[in-house]
């Protein structure tokens, strides 16, 4: 082969190689649009679906009703999303929402209820709820980060702490007396026209998708989930940031957990039950991955709104309870199912 | 080469840390529990009642074989959150059918009964399969797969008894399976027994449980190896639902009826943690049954102990919670001094 | 199965507490609605025979009234947020009333409030409400229900030694704190009964079995068993297992478990509040309120012990569904 | 060797050779890793396959092993079409591939990973006894130190490599495909290698051989084809073929050294170990110095903690006791993090457990080690624009292909991770550089890229550290070079005592006088 024919073969190849990029980068970039697109089309098809088969579901009051729905088990999925990016997941989050509900409420019942002015009730129980949730997601994250322990066991001790501690400070009874100020902030309220606990999700939203995507906090995150070992090898303060996630986490879960409050009106020792599953549920069916590294906010909020439709159309829709839980169970693994189909069918 | 040089310093190291850490996985938790055996027996004159004992044994039995299920899936790189499901589904179907059975044929309790076991058996096998074939064939991961069928599998059980205990099985059955014993001890106890010796056989020695380890401790190696991955995992899936059905089925013998609100979401997360606590990797690859029934026990007693020292059971939780983050926690800290990075 | 018609039902004797004080009444339902209202319920569950024997009730009143009803439950105790998120949706699907069996009368108080502004009525049933929460509203007071079993007990031992220890049910219901205090309130002045421990735990029979199990053990001289319903059903074989047929069992409420071991001889008694009466006397209530009618603002039915001898005068139609009903969760009128 | 089983193969008489491929494609998303390759290999030939990082050589050794099925294309073997074939048919009928990437189970031990997908079983009950007692017949005759009881994860890569090996030949092997064997394997090791190769060729067997380095092809390849970007280029007679045209036709360039001229200029003292043993004991007492402006290499047979040794000065392994000074500055903590804001940096061996964040893009993985610096990031807030502007001349500069640092680095062919993982070093100022096996795993044009990027390094004034079980290029590249053995230094060598000879012989000292102790 001559030099001529060498440098020519290697341009063509170059020139080649390039335009093979560029398609796929032209390929992968539409990919990620269906990919982001999926569960939105899934979603106004399954609102569509409903709303043929009843005409309550359609009305700006019952919109209203799933949005407000949705705020609370996005912010609790988004929650569970921070710590399920680093490959963890939080089981403690429901009895976290119970002990700091009980707490924040004692902590207002303490301060004379409604008799003390509004700024002094809620910020005690800012105080209490905060306080409580630090102390749990500190546990986690040292557990996790620090004694290396799993995440699943970690949090199923804590999990198990907070329930004990729930049900001892509030006797086990409802804690009341919760005072209209506070309501006023975490529920009754409105902004723009909008309830209260959707402003707050929306800006919660806001401001962690900004966390995660912009600063260096959240990078890192990302990173440790894909890869701990390098993450650590490249000096980020693994142990250190593992241990942010689930004070953010258990933050996360304290505000909704307020609100919740404010929703109820009392402070309920049972409060968040079935809620860790539930988020995980939701942050999961939204496409964030357990393996880590993969999620974000709009994952969470999908798989929120996603679970919310589903059970308020099926309430509309008058589908018996145990039917509704087969269906959720079919719709769970449905919904996995087509997310693996997008990414296959490549 | 000469046959000297093999002996290097990696070997040496290699074994001596083989032995070590199998003194670290099997010696820690028995410690624990001898300290929690000792600590509570002194407090407690009833806590080494021979009923007691029997007690312990029978209710570990249960979690035992219920994690011994789990362990298999979760050492196959999968999950099983459904097992608390299985359990109920499995004795309301059992319940269901034994009694159909038995007032249709009205013949020899046996057949009824035999009917009736298949038929939960069966139910919990169903399951299992289920959850197999969605994780192998769509590749699916099984956390995601399992919560689905969890919440389905409630709901039939549920569908099938609107929650009202279903009565109607043989007298025999509750009285042979449920409350008969042999040589003082409760049949559970022999039955998870035989589970948890067929199922160390089925690790250490045939070909299911090498696959099972392999799939687990890295799914591409065992691909090109050419393991064929599907039926094995579904294996798995299929022996935690039988296993968690199994437990159902005893469970109903014992309570006399058969109900949906056996298992649930306590059985299913006791399951998970007797598997972590008995060492099982959840990233795969890791564990034996034997220290998995071990941790079961452990926990057993564990909540035994603090009920026979009069602990408030509001406060109960808390010290569950702290002992066992705490078991793992040392179990941890251990291994990794003696294990290099 | 069809449901039978309700006329035997009726008058049912009650405790009118409207005004504080309970007096006692009787309650009577309307024939017929005036038109046919849609009234959402909420459960917190269907998952034994004592709901299903409040939703026989409301179906079985619905339908004789002539009413749309459409019945959600939320799936167990623990799922309050689900339970308020069923209320923002029979809200949202207009309902006329709400009957709800509140999983946490404070942690619905919120709701009742927004339902009171939107004018819609809602009527508690079953689970005991904070004070004036409700505008309607028939639930036994607990902490009696529990001191009437108590007087059960009390009766039946007469100068005997009593060791008992109590399971009241989940720690953190409210109602099984409410139902412990009215037993050991009642049974404080006798000498002759002690209470040994209290084993707050979940109200199912594979729980309560590990609890009564470990209570055998660590309390010898335990002879009462003071429990919720599945605490009885679990101690009737663990009892057995023990070889302790001296045993005294006495359950908090009613299911069909009961009856039958009481039947059977293997339990004291049991307590019964006539839930397939408070369903049905909940869907007139909400259908007066609907229309403006007079309506009793707390009927506390009157809870009593069932033995085996006082079971023979029971109208058992008021305490449990019939075993062949299957629930439905909606009723649509004629 | 004395056992026939290794190779109980029957050489073909059919005229056809042992494999042929014709027009064979691949395509994965976005990527066309085979265009239209034809191959044949004939019995008892060893084949070298050769081509840059991303040329398609694993691509095709998957295929011929049956781990996936070609886009299009027919495959022949033994004189018979393959179509769907899998991984445990290609096995059964005598292909045994060993991979680039390892296919070892790391929870089990070597005896179970040598017979993973073939147990000699009875009625799904394994024959432990009959496995353990071949595997060790096997581990003999290949005269690996390996220890069969052994769990892999406690292994380091070369001894995993062994094992990988060993699982290849056991069995009835016709086709061996080898995917960089050597790349981690010592001179003793690779010289056991190349025996047994030989044996198999005498036995008939086929081999299908891919190395980067030139020698090996030089002293075992009969042909060799050349591929580059997926399309075959030319099959050439090894005999007639020089290293320069084999070069060329894989680069489509001329490389006429493979090492630079380093003009090495040692400075002040940049590390000081003395003393240092680690917490694990595969480093014991060492003392050790690195100067700026040179490279100081580090030579020694596997497992001889040289790797451990660098790793604990960069704060990743924990130690024991001893010191570390930097700068003449005794140091009181290590770790990573600490390491690098002093100016240290260090490139793991194994790139895709302890580098790189595989999924993520480019961009971040060039950024990750420097996000502390306000260049990247103003109050925890990260410039993306600024993020931007800066890595992407960096990965210009080290002719990153394709050139796009929003893909992930999943992507990228071997050289090019190599080459995220130089970029990182760019990405803020550093002036002590430790480098775990540089060029392990890449084609020689990457290599070259490498070393001329560690000169630059060198002639700017930084220290740098080569860490390499390749003796050449640790020779070549180093103005000291110590010699490591069981933990320990054995030697210091310098200017001309510095040479394969004495490197060999330091090993050989130091174990007799290990016996003699
Ligand atoms: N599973 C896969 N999915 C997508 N692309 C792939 C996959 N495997 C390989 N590729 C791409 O195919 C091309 C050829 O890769 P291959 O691994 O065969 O190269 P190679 O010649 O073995 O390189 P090296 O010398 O680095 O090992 C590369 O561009 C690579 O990124
Ligand atoms: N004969 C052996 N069998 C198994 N493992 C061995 C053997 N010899 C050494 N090892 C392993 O080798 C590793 C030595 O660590 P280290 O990474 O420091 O070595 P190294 O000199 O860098 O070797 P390499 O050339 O592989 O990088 C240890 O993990 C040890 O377990
Ligand atoms: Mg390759
Ligand atoms: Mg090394």
């Amino acid at each position: 082969m001559s030099d001529a024919n060498l440098t020519a073969t290697t341009r063509s190849a170059d020139l080649d190689g390039k335009t093979r990029d560029r398609r796929a980068f032209d390929r992968s970039f539409g990919q990620q649009w269906l990919r982001k697109l999926a569960l939105p089309i899934a979603l106004v098809a399954l609102l569509a679906g409903f709303a043929l088969a009843d005409d309550r579901i359609l009305t700006s009051y019952n919109l209203l009703n799933i949005a407000q729905q949705t705020s609370y088990l996005a912010l609790f999925a988004m929650a569970q999303m921070v710590v399920i990016l680093t490959r963890g997941f939080d089981l403690s989050l429901g009895p976290t929402v119970s002990m700091v509900s009980v707490g924040a409420a004692l902590a207002m019942a303490g301060m004379g209820g409604g008799e003390a002015g509004g700024l002094v009730v809620v910020t005690a129980a800012l105080a209490a709820g905060l306080a409580l949730a630090v102390a749990c997601g500190l546990f986690n994250g040292v557990v996790v980060a620090l004694l290396g322990v799993s995440p699943l066991v970690a949090t199923l001790g804590s999990m198990n702490i907070a329930i004990g501690v729930a049900t001892t400070i509030s006797d086990g009874r409802p804690v009341q007396g919760v005072p209209s100020a506070f309501s006023q902030v975490f529920y009754t309220g409105s902004l723009l026209g909008l309830p209260i606990a959707i402003v707050i999700a929306l800006v919660v939203g806001v401001a962690l998708a900004f966390v995660l995507s912009r600063t260096v906090f959240g990078r890192s995150l990302y990173i440790i989930g894909t890869n701990p070992q390098a993450a650590a090898v490249a000096g980020i303060p693994v142990k250190r940031l593992l241990v942010y996630a689930y004070l953010l986490c258990s933050a996360l879960a304290a505000l909704g957990a307020l609100m919740m409050t404010a929703r109820t009106g009392s402070g309920e020792p049972n409060l968040g039950g079935t809620l860790s599953l539930q988020s995980i549920a939701a942050a999961v069916v939204g496409g964030t991955s357990l393996a880590g590294g993969r999620g974000g906010v709009a994952t969470a909020v999908l798989g929120a709104l996603f679970i919310t439709i589903l059970s308020n159309g099926m309430n509309l829709t008058r589908i018996d309870g145990y039917v509704q839980m087969i269906v959720l169970g079919a719709i769970v693994i449905l919904g996995v199912v087509l997310d693996r189909l997008r990414l296959s069918a490549r | 080469m000469n046959s000297t040089a093999t002996l290097s310093s990696g070997n040496r190291t290699a074994s001596s840390g083989d032995a070590l850490d199998l003194v670290l996985r099997i010696g820690l938790l028995p410690i624990l529990m001898a300290i929690v055996i000792v600590g509570t027996s002194l407090m407690s004159p009833y806590f080494l009642g021979w009923m007691n004992i029997v007690n312990i044994l029978r209710m570990a039995s249960f979690l035992a074989i219920i994690a011994c299920g789990q362990a298999l899936v979760i050492i196959a790189g999968g999950f099983d959150l459904s097992v608390g499901a299985v359990v109920a589904l499995a004795s309301v179907v059992t319940a269901k059918a034994m009694a159909a059975a038995a007032s249709a044929i009205g013949g020899p309790d046996i057949v009824a009964i035999v009917i009736g076991i298949g038929a939960g058996l069966g139910s919990g096998l169903a399951v299992g399969l289920f959850n197999g074939i969605c994780v192998s064939r769509l590749k699916v991961s099984g956390f995601v797969v399992t919560l689905g069928t969890m919440s389905a599998t409630a709901g039939i059980g549920l569908l099938l008894t609107n929650g009202i205990p279903v009565y109607g099985m043989p007298k025999a059955f509750v009285q042979a399976i449920g409350r008969s014993q042999f040589l003082g001890f409760p049949l559970a106890i022999y039955i998870a027994l035989a589970v948890i010796l067929v199922m160390v056989f089925v690790q250490r020695r045939t070909l299911f449980g090498r696959y099972v380890y392999a799939i687990g401790g890295n799914l591409d190696a065992a691909v090109v190896s050419g393991v064929s991955i599907r039926p094995h995992l579904v294996g798995t899936y299929v022996v935690s639902g039988g296993l968690a059905a199994l437990v159902g089925i005893l469970l109903t013998a014992l309570v006399g009826s058969g109900q949906a609100s056996l298992g649930g979401d306590a059985m299913m997360l006791q399951s998970i943690a007797a598997a972590v606590i008995g060492g099982v990797s959840l990233r795969g690859g890791i564990g034996r049954v034997e220290i998995v029934a071990v941790a079961a026990l452990f926990l057993t007693i564990l909540g035994n102990a603090l009920n026979l020292l009069h602990i408030d059971s509001r406060i109960q939780p808390i010290f569950l919670g702290l002992i066992m983050v705490l078991a793992v926690a040392l179990d941890e800290f251990s291994r990794r001094r003696t294990s290099r990075v | 199965a069809d449901a039978k018609s309700s006329a035997s039902w009726w008058p049912f004797p009650v405790f009118d507490a409207s005004s504080g004080t309970p007096e006692e009444a009787e309650y009577e339902p309307l024939d017929k609605a005036e038109k046919a209202h849609d009234i959402c319920v909420l459960f917190p569950h269907m998952k034994d025979s004592f709901w299903v024997a409040v939703a026989y009730g409301i179906v079985t009143q619905a339908k004789a009234e002539n009413v749309n009803m459409n019945l959600y439950e939320a799936g167990g105790y623990e799922n309050l947020p689900k339970q308020i998120s069923q209320f923002d949706d029979c809200m949202a699907s207009g309902a006329d009333a709400i009957v709800v069996g509140a999983i946490s009368g404070a942690g619905l108080s919120q709701k009742f409030a927004e339902a009171k502004e939107k004018n819609i009525p809602v009527v508690g049933v079953t689970n005991p409400l904070p004070k004036d929460a409700l505008p309607a509203a028939n639930y036994v007071d607990f902490v009696a229900m529990g001191g009437v079993t108590a007087k059960g007990l009390l009766d039946q031992i007469g100068e005997e030694e009593a060791n008992v220890v109590t399971f009241p049910g989940p720690a953190g219901s409210g109602w099984a704190e409410d139902f412990n205090k009215g037993f050991k309130d009642t049974v404080a002045g006798h000498d002759n009964v002690k209470i040994l421990d209290e084993k707050f735990g979940d109200s199912g029979v594979a729980v309560q079995l590990k609890l009564i199990q470990d209570a055998l053990q660590t309390y010898p001289e335990m002879n009462v068993i003071w429990g919720t319903a599945p605490t009885a059903e679990a101690a009737i074989g663990a009892v057995q297992l023990a070889g302790r047929p001296d045993m005294k069992i006495i359950s908090s409420y009613e299911n069909q478990a009961m009856l039958d071991a009481l039947n059977n001889g293997q339990i004291l008694a049991f307590a019964t509040q006539y839930p397939v009466a408070e369903g049905a006397m909940a869907i007139d209530q909400a259908v007066r309120l609907i229309e403006g009618k007079d309506v009793m603002k707390l009927a506390q039915p009157k809870a009593d012990v069932i033995t085996d001898e006082t079971a023979k005068d029971l109208n058992m139609d008021l305490v449990l569904a019939p075993a062949d009903w299957s629930p439905e969760y909606s009723v649509t009128a004629q | 060797m004395t056992s026939a089983d290794i190779t109980r193969t029957t050489t073909p008489n059919t005229a056809e050779p042992l494999l042929v491929l014709s027009g064979v494609t691949k395509r994965f998303p976005g990527v066309l890793a085979l265009d239209g390759v034809d191959l044949d290999v004939k019995a008892g030939e060893l084949h070298v396959l050769f081509g840059e990082n991303g040329a398609g050589k694993s691509t095709l050794i998957n295929v011929i092993a049956g781990t996936f099925p070609p886009t299009s294309g027919s495959f022949r073997f033994g004189g018979e079409e393959m179509s769907e074939l899998t991984p445990h048919e290609a096995r059964a009928i005598g292909i045994s591939p060993v991979f680039q990437e390892f296919s070892l189970v790391p929870s089990l031990t070597v005896e179970e990973n040598l017979f993973l997908g073939r147990e000699k079983s009875a009625a799904g009950v394994l024959d432990a006894g009959g496995m353990r007692k071949r595997a060790r017949e096997l581990i003999g005759e290949l005269g690996f130190d390996l220890y069969p009881k052994a769990r892999v994860d406690s292994l380091d890569r070369a001894h995993q490599q062994m094992a990988e090996i060993a699982k290849a030949l056991l069995g009835n092997v016709k086709l061996l495909i080898l995917d960089e064997p050597t790349a981690s394997l010592t001179e003793r090791e690779t010289g056991r290698l190349f025996e047994l190769i030989a044996k198999l060729k005498t036995d008939g067997v086929g081999i299908i051989y891919v190395s980067h380095r030139m020698r090996e092809i030089r002293a075992l390849a009969d042909r060799v084809t050349v591929l580059r970007d997926g399309r075959h280029i030319k099959t050439l007679d090894a005999a007639t073929v020089t290293d320069g045209e084999l070069v060329e036709l894989m680069t489509g360039r001329k490389i006429d050294v493979l090492f630079p001229t380093i003009a090495h200029d040692p400075g002040e003292t940049a590390i000081e170990v003395h003393d240092l043993s680690t917490a694990d004991g595969l480093v014991k007492g060492v003392d050790f110095v690195a100067r700026a402006g040179e490279i100081t290499g580090i030579a020694g047979l596997v497992g001889c903690g040289k790797s451990e040794l660098v790793r604990a000065i960069y704060g990743i392994a924990p130690i024991a006791s001893g010191s570390v000074a930097l700068r003449g500055k005794l140091l009181d903590r290590l770790d990573p993090r600490t390491s690098l804001r002093r100016g240290v940096a260090y490139f793991p061996a194994n790139r895709g457990v302890e580098g790189l964040a595989l999924s993520r893009p480019i961009r971040e993985n060039v950024s990750m080690a420097a996000l502390d610096l306000s260049r990247y990031q103003r109050g925890g807030v990260i410039r993306r624009a600024a993020e931007r502007a800066l890595i992407g001349p960096i990965m210009e500069t080290l002719k990153l292909r394709p050139p796009n640092i929003e893909r992930a680095v999943g992507d990228l062919s071997g050289g090019n991770r190599q080459k995220v993982m130089l970029g990182r070093a760019m990405a803020r100022d550093l002036d002590i550089f430790l480098f775990d096996e540089p060029s392990v795993g890449i084609d020689v044009g990457a290599k070259v890229e490498v070393y001329e990027f560690i000169k630059r390094l060198v002639e700017q004034g930084a220290a740098v550290v080569v860490v390499s079980s390749e003796l050449p290029e640790v020779l070549a590249l180093s103005n000291r070079l110590y010699v490591m053995h069981h933990g320990r230094i054995a030697a210091l060598l310098e200017g001309a005592a510095k040479t394969e000879q004495n490197v060999l012989s330091s090993f050989f000292e130091e174990e007799s006088r290990e016996k003699a102790a």
